[in-house]
């Protein structure tokens, strides 16, 4: 499954960019399935996602909670809780 | 209702006046501004860089303007959110909410700013007088005032 | 802590301008705008005329923007009220208030408003566009939203 | 006991002047008296008052209820409930 991946913040400074298009593997179903494969990509992403609870998810550019199947997905974004206002 | 995610700065007063000269029964416009504070937790601020994820941040502005216009009688409402580097003193947001009734006006100002703050996708990041930058922390009392709205 | 009477219009824009130059660690600045309807009970308005008590108007102002200052962090605010003849549109009030916190500000400017409309000696006489003139009512809604916040 | 008395909004137009001073007797002690005693003064008057209840005062410029005491008071002002704001 192929989907966008884009990053923001810390997230995407530690990984050292702001968006790449992902293959999936099958096995790859929810967004925390993603950021635990994610992980094991190298030192950057390992940084990134060292506390997993503490990163937020947008599919498709809604929020979701990380239980979320990311099947059919075109966007999957990964960030911090946001600080805007 | 209107949303505008930009560099420019804004100017209130411009934005009330078109909102009431769009409408002459609005009787009651209330706005909140958020300005970048000087003082940090961490020191003096130099600058303050707003990243933020285009496409989904106009689409949670709108969605939580037209939670506010069906929760109360908005007669017109704004959301403008800059981006790119401030500095202390610079506008970051403005919200303008016009209702013919002011309590209205204040609680629908109030829901949009909580919200906002929770939902939006920005991040700010701080860089000191001495140079140092740091991400800016989430805070749990922005969780509990929009989740306040919910019961 | 500012209280103004005129029959001057005013600048939303620059009053919260000065505030945050003032003081560079703001960060929340809430406005409260009050405008002339055209549409009333009885008709559509041609002009709307302001009548105040000078002195104890004044004195009324401060003691609001004093109790509002005791009981949320202000760390400024301005209320400006118009007299004289005003036209549908044109603005009658306005209520700045800044803080380090936004909801705060909020609550400061909202509690101002109600305490304004009940305590503060002003009264409008509305002329339609027939011609005929009335004095406004007072609203029982007006004396319940200053009573919430003696609980 | 001499006072300045103001009138505002339709208190002032029925009675048809902006402030006088007047020299209350001496049994008139309180705000409500001094209505009492004003509204026999004339038609003027009577229209003015004729529903003292809906009638606010306020003694040297601080807003009171009907039963307070007018002695030593410099500046007693009538008029209707506020409508600014």
């Amino acid at each position: 499954m192929t989907v966008r991946v884009v990053y923001f913040a810390w997230v995407r400074e530690r990984i050292g960019r702001s968006d790449e298009t992902i293959e999936f593997p099958a096995d790859v179903k929810t967004v925390a399935d993603a950021i635990r494969w994610l992980s094991t990509r190298g030192p950057e992403y390992e940084a990134a996602f060292a506390r997993p609870d503490v990163v937020r998810a947008a599919v498709d550019q809604t929020h979701v909670p990380h239980d979320t199947s990311i099947t059919g997905a075109r966007e999957l974004a990964l960030f911090p809780p946001v600080t805007g206002g | 209702m209107t949303v505008r995610v930009s560099e420019a700065d804004f100017d209130i007063a411009a934005e009330c006046r078109r909102l009431v000269e769009a409408d002459r029964d609005v009787g009651a416009v209330v706005t909140f501004t958020g300005t970048v504070r000087e003082t940090t937790a961490r020191g003096k601020l130099r600058a303050m860089t707003l990243e933020h994820y285009p496409g989904m941040t106009e689409r949670e502005l709108e969605r939580v303007e037209a939670e506010a216009a069906k929760r109360w009688p908005v007669q017109a409402s704004l959301i403008v959110h800059r981006i790119g580097e401030l500095k202390p003193g610079d506008n970051i947001v403005l919200v303008v909410v016009a209702s013919a009734h002011r309590h209205a006006a204040f609680e629908a100002a109030s829901f949009i700013m909580d919200y906002l703050k929770t939902d939006a996708p920005f991040w700010k990041k701080e860089t000191l007088v001495d140079g140092s930058g740091a991400w800016v922390d989430a805070r749990e009392s922005d969780t509990q005032a929009r989740d306040r709205w919910r019961t």
